[in-house]
């Protein structure tokens, strides 16, 4: 059953036609990948997809359910986390405070209980605690969790903010470039680390990259966006052959 | 588990510093070894550290820049004073009506973060900045031709003056104009306002450290991100906003009820006094609660105590500020400082070594 | 590493609070001899000197009158004490900055009683002398205010003044104004944010109907915009006005002057005691002040002795023409002078029992001072001073009979 | 006839504004500081120019270049001594609050140097009157000479940035220091450069301020120092031409709230109008409103 349904997306900005036409369709638990050369409108589609941007016209569907015109924060109730080309950490936060907020969401309790500390502050600031400490372990930052953020080299910052996506509990995650700037061990490590938690907390991941070893590597299935509007899309290792495709990163 | 350590640790650090100079402060006092001056100031002292920490509330964890605390001040001390005045006769028992007093300043202050706030929260930086300056200084024009009296028929408003409330003639003049209200009763002590320190303490640290702190915090580390993960933005901007009004309303109440007349000058409510809070702030650290308690004490001290200087005592005040400032933040001081703490701590290690 | 950072800089804030408050500790245990602003005769070291302490601005905006006031007091002080002091007990005086705030006053006020101050002569504006005024009854600390002119300032009876009150002056102004016929249409210009000319406003508007005097136009003013007239102006033009009527202080009214001199609106001006000095600021115009009218109960251009060697002698001191609060102050120091010594007030009296004393005293002396003769007070603390009427004719103050 | 005298009137107060406004805005735009000492550099201006004239028996012209030079110097001093150990610092506020240190410094160093009272400014404008509609309406030489310095320097300083080489690494520092000084551009010189040009439009400002309305106290630069601030803001701060249509805007609203509405609630109209403005408009009138890119 597809998670996510997308059908004829459009958005422009100014006189320019950023995205056109655009579809997408993801199933369930799969690893999904977005690529196109640069500007051709990928991380606008994830802006798009998390309410960012309220797109001209098209629909979006997630598990049955239209999202578009909702907000930021309602889509992401609904179930879609992202991560940010440029990271976008809470720099003066601990790392643990930094998915702590993420779970905001989840474990909850009124403002009133915490400034008055009752019970159930302690209660749930302890299972935060616990819930928070696993996810680190995931993306092992747990011996990092009292670090400031802004103090994490460049790989982790990139960890810590898939981690704090994780903590709202999505049903798809978006990552956007997740090993931009990491050398290639560390992208091989990513690589499992995302395979695992697609397995292990049943996700669906649709990610934008452009190392292709790593979208080669993980991806099940493509999207090539060129000039906002879909190249080619299937099978990874149909897409990555297709020649319009190979032209079109390799240019005339 | 440590870090709760970490934090309660330096959370308990401030409460104690507060109560240490309570402590001692009241000692002196009662061995008569305090000057007037400085008895004097206790009570003013205790309104400006509450409005330092209300004010690091929205610069240092919300990270907006207000220019506009003294409006919030200002509301908070006339609508109590204005209640202590009328109540006067009706309850006698001073603790219960500055209870009431502030009680109805601080919600009243806050009301007004929250009628301020849902219309400019969303501009930023020196936007929301001048709207809040705006803010305060409509607060002041308007408490300034602000005409309020009662007789016997109840009460009559006026903006004009004291002849067009067209009152009885044994009827009393509330608030008066540009002359404001005098004859408050002068119920602040130097205890209630630690008292009241204290509260604000337990409230801006315990609101730091819980979920709510944390989703102020997230918005202004990076508002972007804080709303991808479902933090609602408004809604914790507000409150955060009005949290911090509610306390500035807080220190209007002690302010109005120390003073035997309160009027709405530039110099208290001015956009001026909202500057004073801010240096207070920034000098303190922003985002540091202790910091601003410090630097709230000492900049209120210091042009008193450099009263001995006559003439020169405000040039001396710029120039002290602007050596602090300096040495506080410039980048190059701070490496000095560095610098000099660590040769210091490594001879500390080193004679700790030969022991 | 950060918070340790923040560690120390609140650490080195802590230490600057720590040498601070330490450094006020000793300046209190030496008294006020750290203070150099009383004249030179005080220092003689003996032990045996009547203090006075005085408030009022030095700095911010209002610093002009708490200077005025300074050196007026200043200068009886060093004349006093030259002619053998009071009741043979030299003076020392001792002003405070208050910056025209209530507050700063109230603390202003505290520094005095921590050096000593037997007796207070300020403070200068209206605010934060009923704040000041509030303290100092329960202290029983007499107070007598040069120029704080709103009525709550004496409202207790340890304090009286020495200039007229608000509603005093509003309403001789009308007085004035209806029955020497000088208008029928009048408009009032008035600072909206300030106590004094709110005061005088009120009670001039009050007393207007009584004397068929018509209120064509009221504008107002405020701190923040004080610049500007040209508004106010125009429409007391428009309305007809035949006189306006300038409630507040000098260093505006020039200004209100000026900008109607460039709309050729030339209706008759009339001002309050805070309208004198408009000649002594550097540099104004005469001619654009002419035929100015104002309540005032000082001229310096008077040729009666006793204001002839004040002004020259406050010339000699302080350079420049002393206007009505230095008059105010000086007249203030002598009064306090003719009570002491008719309570025969020696220096180890306590606060309280010169207070109770003066009390008395205050309302049975009588003494010739420059802003007026025969000055007597009543008990509620208000003087008997007839106001004069002051017209400024070729660059000169005149007195109208 | 009233109505266009209050507009006239408007205008005139508003030029002061917009004078004062355009060496904030320029400041702004490249420094990115708020210069709250700039109003009390204004009142520096003027009392160099009384002094000047008074004292050393100058003439005008001599005067106000004297002025000129003066708080040039005193710009740059400010700058070099005060503001740019600042510039990396941790929080842009603390540049701010060392401006109001120095805010404070300048008001007090005019206090013991001038005294408190009240100088009255004698106008340096030659320019008479201009006398229209049969004596009713005056537009004074004042505000001919205020509109007319403001219109020069206005488009003085666009073509001073636009053309020249040192107006172009201006823009360059304004858009990005970093980057600009990958370029070779002299970052401190050119915000020392820029302080000094705001500091000679503050004292031109001291002197048109002070010919306007002429009194100078101490305290003469901060009230119209704060409003050139909001007509900054009101204008789009950071944009030369946002800051004189701010100005004028500021001082014509003000008037007519005084006319029309009333003259005691004249601040609170203002402020009123600003925050209304900012609701509708974020960056003012002619400021740039940039979206964060995600």
């Amino acid at each position: 059953m597809a998670l996510l349904e997308v059908e004829n997306l459009g958005i422009s900005f100014g006189g320019l036609r950023a995205v056109n036409e655009f579809h997408l369709h993801i199933e369930k638990g799969s690893l999904y990948g977005l690529i196109g050369p640069n500007g051709a409108g990928k991380t606008t589609i994830f802006n798009l997809l998390t309410g960012v941007y309220r797109p001209n016209e098209g629909i979006i569907v997630l598990d049955g359910e239209n999202i578009v015109g909702k907000k930021t924060i309602e889509i992401n109730k609904a179930g879609i986390a992202r991560t940010f080309q440029n990271i976008r950490l809470f720099k003066d936060l601990s790392v643990l405070d930094n998915v702590k907020a993420g779970l905001h969401n989840h474990h909850s309790y009124s403002t009133m209980e915490g400034i008055l500390r009752l019970p159930r502050y302690y209660k749930v600031e302890r299972e935060m605690d616990e819930r928070a400490m696993e996810l680190l372990k995931v993306f092992d930052l747990d011996k990092e969790a009292e670090t400031l953020a802004s103090n994490l080299p460049y790989g982790k910052q990139r960890k810590l903010e898939i981690t704090r996506a994780m903590a709202t509990d999505p049903k798809l995650l978006l990552l956007d470039e997740p090993a931009a700037g990491m050398n290639p061990n560390e992208t091989k490590e990513l690589m499992e680390t995302i395979r695992f938690v697609r397995d292990t907390f049943h996700l669906t991941i649709l990610l934008i990259e452009h190392d292709m070893k790593l979208v080669s590597g993980i991806c099940e299935e493509l999207t090539v966006l060129n000039f906002g509007q879909v190249l080619a899309e299937g099978k990874t290792s149909e897409v990555l052959n297709n020649p319009e495709v190979i032209k079109a990163y390799l240019g005339e | 588990m440590k870090k709760m350590n970490k934090i309660t640790k330096s959370n308990l650090i401030t409460y104690v510093m507060v109560i240490v100079i309570y402590i001692a402060a009241q000692a002196m006092v009662m061995t008569g070894n305090m000057s007037s001056l400085m008895q004097g100031l206790l009570v003013p002292l205790c309104a400006y550290v509450i409005l330092a920490v209300s004010l690091n509330l929205t610069v240092g964890i919300l990270g907006e820049l207000s220019l506009g605390h003294a409006g919030f001040m200002c509301v908070g001390a006339f609508i109590s004073a204005f209640f202590s005045k009328c109540m006067m006769d009706v309850i006698p028992m001073a603790g219960l009506r500055y209870f009431l007093a502030l009680v109805i300043g601080a919600a009243a202050a806050g009301v007004c973060g929250i009628l301020i706030g849902i219309p400019v929260l969303r501009l930023k930086g020196d936007y929301l900045a001048i709207v809040t300056l705006a803010f305060g200084e409509i607060i002041k024009n308007i408490m300034n031709i602000l005409f309020i009296g009662k007789d016997a028929n109840g009460f009559h408003f006026s903006t004009k003056d004291v002849m067009s409330l067209g009152m009885e003639p044994e009827g009393k003049v509330i608030i008066n104009g540009p002359q404001g209200i005098t004859g408050t009763p002068k119920d602040s002590t130097f205890t209630i306002g630690v008292i009241l320190i204290l509260l604000t303490l337990f409230i801006v640290l315990n609101l730091i450290h819980s979920r709510s702190g944390r989703a102020i915090m997230s918005i202004r580390d990076n508002r972007i991100a804080a709303e991808s993960i479902g933090i609602n933005v408004t809604k914790y901007k507000l409150m955060a906003f009005s949290i911090s009004a509610a306390l500035a309303g807080v220190a209007g109440v002690i302010y109005a009820h120390n003073l035997a007349t309160l009027t709405a000058q530039p110099k208290n409510f001015g956009y001026n006094m909202s500057i004073m809070i801010l240096v207070f702030v920034v000098l303190g650290g922003i985002g540091n609660i202790r910091g601003s308690i410090i630097a709230a004490i000492v900049l209120t001290l210091l042009p008193e105590l450099l009263r001995g200087l006559s003439d020169y005592r405000m040039l001396i005040y710029a120039v002290v500020l602007i050596a602090m400032m300096l040495f506080n933040w410039s980048p190059k001081a701070i490496e000095w400082r560095e610098k000099y703490a660590e040769k210091f701590k490594f001879r500390k290690k080193a004679k700790a070594e030969e022991v | 590493m950060k918070n340790w950072k923040k560690g120390l800089s609140a650490l080195v804030v802590a230490a600057m609070a720590m040498s601070l408050v330490a450094g006020c500790g000793g300046k209190g245990d030496n008294g006020g001899s750290s203070n150099d602003s009383n004249s030179e005769s005080s220092s003689s070291g003996s032990e045996t000197v009547i203090k006075i302490g005085g408030i009022g601005p030095t700095t911010g905006g209002a610093a002009i009158y708490g200077e005025a006031v300074k050196n007026g007091a200043e200068l009886a002080v060093k004349e006093i004490n030259e002619a053998g002091g009071i009741n043979g007990i030299q003076v020392e005086f001792n002003f405070q900055d208050d910056e025209n705030d209530a507050e700063k006053a109230v603390n202003a006020y505290n520094t005095l009683k921590d050096w000593g101050m037997q007796a207070l002569l300020g403070t200068v504006t209206s605010a934060p002398c009923v704040a000041v005024g509030e303290v100092a009854m329960s202290d029983n600390m007499f107070l007598l205010t040069p120029s704080g002119t709103a009525v709550d300032c004496v409202q207790y009876d340890n304090a009286f003044r020495v200039c007229f009150s608000d509603p005093m002056q509003g309403l001789e102004s009308a007085k004035y104004i209806g029955e020497n016929k000088l208008a029928e249409k009048v408009a009032v210009i008035y600072d909206s944010s300030d106590v004094y000319s709110t005061g005088i406003y009120q009670a001039f508007a009050e007393e207007a109907p009584n004397q068929n005097l018509q209120l064509v136009a009221t504008e107002a003013f405020t701190a923040e915009s004080k610049t500007d007239f040209s508004v106010q102006l125009q429409k007391a033009k428009d309305a007809g006005a035949e006189l306006v009527f300038l409630p507040f202080y000098y260093s505006e009214a020039a200004l209100v002057l000026q900008q109607a001199a460039g709309i050729k609106y030339e209706p008759i001006f009339f001002g309050c005691d805070g309208m004198d000095g408009i000649l002594a600021v550097d540099g104004f115009e005469a001619d654009l002040a002419q035929d100015l009218m104002f309540l005032s109960p000082f001229t310096p251009t008077s040729e009666e002795e006793a204001i002839q060697t004040f002004v020259t002698d406050f010339q000699a001191a302080y350079g420049g023409t002393p206007n009505q609060f230095a008059a105010d102050a000086y007249d203030g120091i002598y009064a306090l002078k003719a009570a002491m010594e008719r309570a025969d007030v020696s220096a180890d009296m306590s606060v309280s029992d010169i207070c109770d004393a003066l009390k008395t005293a205050m309302t049975e002396i009588t003494i010739d001072g420059v802003t007026a003769k025969s000055l007597t007070w009543e008990a509620n603390g208000e003087p008997s001073k007839e106001p004069m009427v002051v017209k400024i004719a070729d660059g000169d103050y005149a007195v109208v009979e | 006839m009233s109505f266009i005298s209050y507009l006239v009137n408007g205008i005139s107060l508003g030029s002061v504004y917009a004078i004062i406004a355009l060496g904030y805005t320029m400041v702004y735009g490249i420094a990115k500081m708020l210069n709250f000492a700039h109003g009390d550099v204004i009142m520096i201006g003027a009392y160099v120019v009384l002094t000047a004239m008074a004292s050393a028996g100058v003439s005008p012209v001599v005067a106000v270049l004297l002025a000129v030079v003066f708080c040039t110097v005193l710009g740059m001093l400010i700058e070099r001594v005060a503001y740019k150990p600042l510039r990396n610092a941790a929080s842009p506020l603390a540049v701010l609050i060392t401006a109001i240190g120095v805010s404070y410094l300048l008001q007090n160093v005019a206090l013991l140097v001038f005294g408190a009272n009240t100088k009255s400014f004698t106008s340096v404008v030659p320019i008479p009157p201009l006398v229209l509609a049969g004596g009713n309406l005056t537009i004074s030489g004042e505000t001919i000479m205020t509109i007319g310095a403001c219109i020069v320097i206005m488009v003085g300083l666009t073509l001073f940035i636009q053309k020249s080489k040192a107006g172009q690494a201006m823009r360059a520092v304004s858009e990005d220091k970093g980057a600009a000084q990958l370029m070779g551009i002299n970052v401190n010189g050119t915000i020392a450069l820029t302080f000094a040009i705001g500091s000679a439009l503050a004292a031109i400002a001291g002197v048109l301020l002070c010919s306007a309305y002429p009194t100078l106290t101490p305290y003469t630069g901060a009230m119209p120092g704060i409003k050139a601030f909001v007509a900054a803001v009101f204008g789009g701060i950071g944009s030369i031409p946002g800051a004189m249509i701010g100005g004028i805007l500021l001082g014509v609203i003000e008037i007519f709230g005084k006319a029309y509405i009333s003259s005691q609630m004249a601040d609170a109209i203002v402020f009123g109008v600003l925050i209304v403005v900012l609701l509708v408009k974020p960056a003012g009138i002619l400021g740039k409103n940039i979206q964060e890119k995600v």
